[in-house]
């Protein structure tokens, strides 16, 4: 150093020019707020009315933040829990996790970032209902390229289409484990979808047990409640995927896929057993008859033979299983799957009469006289006819017919160009099964494709397979050959006209818009009705019927307080979940009425 | 004539002390002969949290190891998990977390500059490189949506894309600060006071450093060239151009001198980032993180922050919780052991300046 | 009679003068300082704010009698030097207490204070006030000397030790002693960086090592007093360096004009420099400061 | 590298029969050793093999094994190697070798390993307290030991207000009349 | 005269006014809250303006800041410093923690709710509240002290047993650090 820093002393003194220089003191804070970035995380903003409680933020809140409460105004649905976010300013770290994990992006943050006050209980937030201005100063928002939710469902391993018609061998191969516990943790586990099932299965629990790893337990989860999960697994209609938290950006978690491989992983009757282990009571002395081996009867069966029930079961048909067995072609549902679930639930103690009709072969009054209790699950065996002219034309079959022989293991002679009428899956069954057979199928349908009722895999599928699909069309003849065979089908196109009560678009046909194609085999599919001849005399007053519909409350109790019903013959929604889901309020109301709730003894 | 040693706290209430922490000083006169770190102020159990928290959201946790620059901790964890995981990292998401690290390494050392010319009384460098460190903080805002806390670093990648005009703002906001960067020159690197008050004091004993752990610009001041950037490489540091300064003299002044050029070369690394910055994916999608799993095993990262390496070891027990998150701060190793050594036989009035040219931040020692 | 009414009344408007004065000073710094800073700063009235809500604080402070006196000896030996100070030229109206050898008597009670402070901040038991107040002691025993070197210099120089005699001869002479005698004036100026102890010699209450020394554990009135004391004596030192170098003031706004450049002196250097260690700052003291008072001593001796 | 790899790994479990070598990718070269070993290892790694930068000690609580895993992660500025090193030490008895001889640093982990895990190092010199002060419970770091249910018991928060919070999953199975079976419930989120 | 009801009004207005205006902040980070007080403090925001300014000692003080979460160890501290800070004091909470335990409510070694263990003024919103939060933050005290209503000190005073038996709850021993100046 040296004697004197001269450069060292005055050097610093430059740093005075700053004097001059205008302050960047921002002068309007605290007075005016300063408007923070466009992707700031500020206060939070939910849209309420898109918001569907799935409860998701307040899962990933590592400062357990948020909490789920009812709101006024929103009342809770199929697919909405009711419940809206309220965030806790005293334990919000703004991380924004909540806002990325939110599957229907209804979630995000504001800009707004000033709140002070004394009264350390103002800080409990409702988003979206206490700061309804955010809607216009949202910033940090959740996008599909960000969000933390798997919207890609693990594709399902499926035969190729043209594969797929030579047999009928099984169209989808099955996650293998891998898939699976990929799949099952794209679960948020909100637990939405078991109000859409009808027979509220434990989805949330069983896929969390797939997902760690314990497929066992999922097994276990799945059978308290539905004894015929591996139909389940392949053919259920799926309402719960509709309502998924997932589905709202993306592809629904494959939940029937899941319960598929969970069921699957227990390969026969006696591994199930050793399962689920169901501990069969002590015999209470009480016996039960049902009247069909359909889903709800053998639900209805299997819960109160596990109850120390007595039950027996008349099944008109050689083989148990009512429309899955009969109405459903085996690519979809292979016949030792229901084999192995009815040979566990006979395992049980459950008798089952087969080729015993009520009323024919044995009758109604009998059984009604001999057990305390009676299950009718007789579901929808009768076809609806379309009414047009030359319906009853040789070639012009019923699809459930169809169905039935093929599954029957009977041929059917169906020539080499098909046409289907209907919609549902029945029709799309109806025509995949034909291509399998060898032949063009076309199918006619009374409106558009995206209103069609069947599942849309299922269309998918057919299209895969060459299935011809023409949407609004309105079959009015069918061309007879000399013979009497059907010959060709006229129809007329038909346009959407909404509807003024704003319910679905109707189809108006479109007047001399005939088309005429050709074909070899009709095949009609518009649905089924109930054939209740068996109950004669009394109990045909006795037990009401409505609408082509047995009258049950809520216990699937008819007005004779002994018989209860299910299935289609009693629910509207006509699918194999709600006939399990029916047997299963059945066994309730069957136990309470013989055994008593327990409250009262 | 033996004089008796006086007691003296510095903290954890003190101004000089850089945060919640303490310092018994045994003095006699002005000269410190015994001096013994306390530390605890701060100790939020983070790595007990985690263990109760999953994969993810231990990652919201991680920025709040170290306050002052909170991003090598989120890229150590992120980058640990990775590892673990074999996650890959598109190549546009490790050029914006260079981009971030070296943004966070100039705002960090914009407050080391404020902290070290404030132990020395010389406010006025504070006044201005804490007020134009807010220009880096509005970028991060701009990037991150935070000031402070960027939560931006995470698994697979970063959270989201550079919003429009970004890269401009930044070449901007850098050609200021290069400007500014002078006028702290001058009056502090120039300052006869500033070089009196620091040359010759607090030596760290080059012979020893290694031994003792030091790391980051203490080692470098006492000319070894380590940095982890170019001793094991992350994200994309082996395809930048720029240089590790060292400089000889073991005292504050060559620490500070270390640091005052780490800026420019930061400044520099941010240059190429955003020239090189390719397109593409920023984000390589962690699955559901409910149920996000990690496979058995460990993992320990190193990363370069102001302070020095810092590491993050993790370990899985294969399922969503993780098993042990353990951060290894730079400056727990020198604020405690090497800061005791290094104050015996000091000035009282050297300890402030000498804890900054440490770069000693309690947070990140406490946990 | 009326001259003791008149001697009192200036006594009263002359305190009021210096601390309304000495607060804005105070304040002022604070608004260069925060230019020099980039920002606006807080508004030139801000002290008179802080040193009403420092009155207004209750103080429940005890540590001691002589803890309760120190603040006392400050304002004392401020209101004292103040007193002894002349604020005009040649006024009627201020002529405060000024007598034959009133400037040794002015070096004696300006050391006054501290040394009460001192005892005062070394009852508390905080080490901080203890080290904060040796190291004040140190300082001032830095820059006395070089103060003492000046100010014996004008003694010798014009052979009086009567403010209100150098004073006349600067009127009389119409050339600044400044000027006369650069030496003295240089060692007194570079003396007053101590005495002001505004960076880089303000180690005493250094907050970053020593909390702020000295007054570590005084708040409230204590504080009060301390900052009033300050703020009068800073005037009073400003005025004995006008009066003594700059030829004195002829009204109140040159004397305002000229205190608040020689203020600003200290302020400017302050903001741009770190702070000396005490040793240091001793060093530096007995470096080029005595050596001008050593200069100054010849010259006043030679001439 | 892979080469100066095997040879650090052929060269340690040429001087160290008991060290077992795990296969990693990269510049990690990791050895799981008995913890009688530990302190002669270390000091043959940084002495003869140059590895002189101890970057990190951590533990880990293997409770369901009933011991306490030590990692020593040490760095090679010349190699560019990191070495793991693993031992484990029972859970009832912990203790283990001190090292701050070899690394100076390594004191303050050990302190914060003693006082996290109650490990004790033989010959450690240091305050008993690091960062807790009147700790009264169990080494926090336990495994078993449940920060939650402490802080729950322990620290006043405002629960009342938010207590109408609901469960999602339980609204629903409330609505529905789900019947949750008990041994599902572990599976709800 | 002080007794009279005008005068005392009005000296009350002034000291109000000038209490207002004049807040001095104890310089004690205690929590990452205190990343954010240099800014604060600095030129961008320049907190001076509105009379806020750092003071070294709790003595001189007039509000403490809390910034973010206390552990133990440190409250123990806070306590000790608020005590030592002479009235009319104020105490500022910073973000989440302060209010209900933000990021480490599961943590065993942090306290919750700040006002139950230390009356609490005003309570600023955020993890970490920006600087503009703040000073909005200090405008808040500002106007509750000009209603007279920031009196957390004298709650504090009143319900000194409450607040103590609060404190020895969450502080095993109770025995203040060996300094007591």
């Amino acid at each position: 150093m040296s004697f004197i820093d001269l450069k060292g002393t005055l050097k610093p003194l430059t740093a005075l020019k700053q004097f001059g220089r205008k302050p960047h003191t921002l002068k309007e804070v605290p007075f005016v707020p300063l408007e923070a970035a466009d992707r700031y995380r500020g206060f939070h903003y939910n849209d309420i009315e898109k918001c569907i409680g799935c409860g998701n933020c307040a899962t990933i809140c590592q400062n357990q933040a948020i909490d789920m409460v009812p709101v006024e105004g929103i009342e809770g649905h199929k697919g909405d829990s009711g419940l809206r976010p309220r965030i806790d300013h005293g334990r919000c770290c703004w991380c924004g996790l909540c806002v990325d994990v939110c599957p229907t992006s209804s979630l995000s943050l504001t800009k707004d970032y000033l709140y002070v006050s004394d009264d350390p209980d103002s800080f409990l937030w409702m988003p979206g209902v206490d700061n309804p201005d955010g809607k216009e100063r949202k910033a940090f928002t959740g996008t599909p390229e960000t969000s933390l939710n798997d919207f890609q469902r693990v594709p399902m391993p499926e035969l190729e289409g043209m594969e797929r018609v030579k047999s009928f061998a099984e169209v989808v191969l099955g996650y293998n484990e891998e898939q699976a516990r990929a799949e099952a943790s794209r679960c948020i586990s909100c637990g939405l979808c078991t109000e859409a099932c009808p027979d509220h299965m434990h989805i949330p629990e069983y896929i969390n047990a797939i997902a760690r790893g314990n497929d066992a337990d999922a097994v276990r989860i799945i059978y308290d409640n539905n004894p015929l999960p591996e139909m389940c697994g392949k053919v259920c209609t799926r309402r719960c995927e509709e309502v998924c938290a997932i589905a709202h950006r993306g592809e629904p978690i494959a939940i029937r896929w899941l319960k598929r491989y969970a069921t699957e992983t227990a390969r026969n009757a006696d591994i199930i057993r050793e399962i689920v282990n169901p501990e069969i009571k002590e015999p209470n002395g009480y016996k039960v008859g049902i009247i069909g081996a359909g889903p709800s009867g053998l639900t209805v069966a299997y819960y109160l033979a596990l109850r120390g029930f007595d039950c027996t079961i008349y099944e008109a048909n050689p083989k148990a299983g009512g429309m899955t067995m009969y109405g459903i072609p085996k690519y979809r549902f292979p016949e030792e799957s229901l084999d192995k679930q009815i040979e566990y639930i006979q395992k049980i103690g459950v008798k089952i009469h087969f080729n015993t009709k009520v009323g024919k072969d044995i009758p109604f009054k009998e059984i009604y006289e001999k057990y305390d209790a009676v299950f009718i699950g007789v579901g929808f065996p009768k076809p609806w006819t379309l009414g047009v002219e030359g319906e009853d034309l040789e070639g012009s079959i019923q699809a459930v017919n169809f169905l039935y022989e093929i599954n029957n293991g009977k041929q059917v002679d169906v020539g080499d160009k098909v046409i289907v009428i209907g919609g549902g899956n029945v029709a799309i069954d109806a025509a995949r099964v034909s291509r399998r057979l060898g032949a063009e199928v076309t199918i006619l349908y009374r409106r558009r494709v995206q209103d069609m009722p069947a599942d849309w895999e299922e269309i998918e599928g057919a299209e895969q397979e060459g299935v011809h699909i023409i949407p609004q069309a309105i079959p009015v003849k069918f061309h007879g050959d000399e013979k009497g065979h059907v010959k060709a089908v006229e129809y007329l196109k038909a346009e959407m006209v909404p509807d003024e009560k704003g319910g679905r678009p109707r189809p108006v046909p479109i007047e001399g818009s005939n088309t005429i194609i050709e074909a070899t085999a009709v095949l009609g599919a518009i649905g089924q009705q109930g054939d209740y001849s068996f109950l004669e005399g009394v109990f045909a007053e006795r037990i009401k019927i409505e609408r082509g519909r047995f009258v049950v409350n809520e216990k699937q109790q008819t007005s004779d307080p002994k018989v209860f019903a299910g299935g289609d013959a009693a629910n509207r929604t006509a699918d194999a979940i709600s006939a399990i889901a029916d047997g299963y309020r059945a066994v309730k109301g069957i136990e309470e009425m013989l055994v008593g709730t327990g409250k009262d003894v | 004539m033996r004089e008796k040693a006086t007691t003296l706290y510095l903290g954890p209430q003190h101004p000089g002390i850089t945060g919640n922490m303490m310092i018994r000083l045994k003095v006699k006169g002005d000269t410190i002969v015994q001096a013994t770190t306390e530390v605890g102020y701060l100790h939020r159990a983070f790595e007990k949290l985690a263990e109760r928290r999953n994969w993810l959201q231990s990652f919201t946790l991680m920025c709040r190891f170290c306050v002052p620059e909170p991003d090598p901790v989120e890229e150590s964890y992120a980058r640990a998990v990775e590892t673990l995981e074999g996650r890959e990292v598109p190549e546009r998401a490790k050029y914006i977390r260079v981009l971030v690290l070296e943004l966070a390494r100039i705002a960090s050392y914009m407050l080391w500059y404020g902290g070290q010319a404030g132990s020395l009384g010389l406010y006025t460098i504070g006044q201005w490189s804490v007020g134009d460190r807010n220009y880096i903080l509005d970028l991060f805002e701009e990037l991150t949506g935070g000031r402070v806390y960027h939560m931006y670093i995470w698994p697979g990648g970063v959270r989201r894309d550079l919003p429009m005009g970004f890269e401009e703002k930044v070449l901007k906001t850098m050609d200021y600060l290069e400007k500014r960067l002078d006028d702290y020159e001058d009056l502090m690197f120039d300052n006869a006071i500033f070089r009196k008050r620091t040359i010759g004091v607090g030596i760290i004993d080059p012979e020893k450093a290694i031994e003792w752990g030091v790391v980051g610009p203490p080692l470098r001041g006492c000319g070894i060239q380590h940095d982890v950037r170019i001793d094991e490489p992350y994200e994309v540091y082996d395809q930048l151009d720029f240089e590790v300064p060292t400089e000889e003299g073991c005292d504050i002044w060559a620490r500070a001198n270390v640091r005052r050029r780490e800026i420019r070369q930061s400044i520099r690394i941010i240059r190429q980032v955003i020239d090189k910055m390719p397109k593409g994916e920023f984000y390589n999608k962690i699955p559901n993180p409910h149920k996000w799993r990690l496979p058995k095993g460990d993992a320990y990262v190193r990363t370069e922050a102001v302070r020095g390496e810092v590491g993050m070891y993790i370990a899985s027990d294969g399922s969503e919780h993780p098993r042990r998150v353990h951060f290894r701060g730079a400056a727990y190793v020198h604020a405690v052991t090497l800061l005791e050594d290094l104050l015996v036989g000091e000035n009282v009035a050297d300890v402030s300046a000498i804890m900054n040219s440490l770069g000693t931040c309690p947070p990140e020692i406490e946990r | 009679m009326e001259a003791i009414l008149q001697y009192l009344w200036g006594a009263v408007v002359s305190f009021v003068l210096a601390f309304s004065v000495g607060i804005t000073y105070m304040g002022l710094n604070r608004k260069v300082t925060a230019r020099v800073q980039n920002r606006i700063g807080p508004p030139w009235y801000q002290n008179f704010l802080d040193v009403v809500k420092l009155y207004s604080k209750k103080t429940s402070i005890h540590h001691g009698t002589m803890h309760h006196l120190g603040p006392a000896f400050l304002m004392v030996s401020s209101v004292l030097s103040l007193l002894v100070i002349p604020i005009l030229n040649g006024d009627r109206f201020f002529p405060n207490l000024t007598f034959q050898g009133d400037l040794i008597f002015l070096l004696y009670i300006m050391t006054f204070g501290p040394l009460g402070m001192a005892l005062g901040a070394g009852q508390t038991g905080n080490p901080n006030s203890a080290i904060g107040v040796t190291r004040g002691l140190a300082q001032m025993a830095g820059f006395e000397i070089p103060w003492v070197m000046a100010l014996v210099a004008l003694m010798i120089q014009y052979k009086t030790t009567s403010i209100i005699d150098i004073m006349n001869v600067q009127v009389e002479s119409g050339k600044w002693i400044m000027f006369t005698s650069p030496f003295a004036f240089l060692a007194a100026i570079m003396a007053m960086f101590g005495m002001f102890r505004y960076s880089p010699f303000d180690i005493v209450g250094a907050p970053s090592e020593l909390a702020s020394g000295p007054m570590s554990e005084n708040g409230g009135k204590y504080l009060f007093t301390m900052m009033s004391s300050g703020s009068v004596f800073a005037f009073a030192k400003l005025t004995l360096y006008v009066d003594l170098f700059m030829g004195g003031a002829n009204n109140l706004i040159e004397l305002v004009v000229k205190t608040f450049l020689l203020y600003m002196i200290p302020v400017l250097y302050g903001v741009v420099n770190p702070r000396y260690r005490t040793e240091q700052a001793v060093r530096w003291f007995w470096g080029w400061p005595s050596f001008f008072g050593l200069l100054a001593l010849i010259h006043a001796s030679i001439s | 590298m892979e080469e100066r790899k095997k040879e650090i790994i052929q060269t340690i479990t040429d001087h160290f029969k008991d060290a077992v070598s795990n296969p990693y990718d990269g510049n990690r070269v990791d050895f799981t050793i008995p913890k009688q070993q530990i302190p002669a290892i270390l000091f043959y790694l940084k002495d003869e093999m140059g590895f002189n930068h101890l970057s990190h000690i951590s533990c880990i609580d293997w409770l369901e094994d009933k011991q306490f895993e030590l990692v020593y992660i040490l760095w090679s500025y010349t190699d560019r190697v990191k070495v793991f090193v693993h031992t484990r030490v029972d859970r009832e008895q912990p203790v283990m070798d001190n090292i701050d001889m070899i690394w100076r640093q390594a004191n303050t982990y050990e302190r914060e390993i003693r006082e996290m895990y109650g490990i004790r190092f033989a010959g450690l010199e240091a305050p008993e307290e690091f960062l807790l002060e009147d700790w009264q419970g169990p080494p926090p770091m336990r495994r078993d030991f449940d920060t939650y249910a402490y802080a729950m018991k322990t620290f006043w928060d405002r629960q009342e207000a938010r207590s109408n919070a609901q469960d999602v999953r339980e609204t629903i199975r409330r609505r529905t009349g789900e019947e949750l079976p008990d041994f599902a419930k572990k599976y709800s989120r | 005269m002080i007794n009279d009801k005008v005068s005392q009004k009005i000296v009350d207005i002034i000291q109000n006014f000038a209490r207002k205006h004049s807040l001095w902040v104890l310089a004690y980070g205690t929590g990452c809250g205190a990343i954010e007080i240099p800014p604060t403090m600095t030129s961008r925001y320049d907190a001076e303006r509105l009379g806020v300014r750092g003071a070294a000692t709790p003595r001189q003080a007039d509000v403490l800041l809390i910034t973010g979460y206390l552990t133990t160890k440190t409250l123990k501290r806070v306590i000790r410093v608020y005590e030592q800070m002479q009235d009319p004091k104020y105490v500022i909470g910073f973000g989440s923690c302060t209010i209900n335990g933000g990021m480490y409510y599961d943590s065993y070694n942090t306290i919750k709710a700040l006002d139950r263990y230390l009356p609490v003024d005003v309570y600023i919103n955020g993890c970490m509240p920006r600087p503009e939060a703040v000073l909005e933050g200090f405008a808040k005290l500002q106007e509750l002290i000009q209603a007279g209503k920031a009196d957390g000190a004298r709650k504090y005073k009143e319900n000194l047993d409450w607040y103590r038996a609060n404190q020895k709850e969450v502080i095993p021993v109770w025995r203040m650090p060996e300094y007591n100046w």
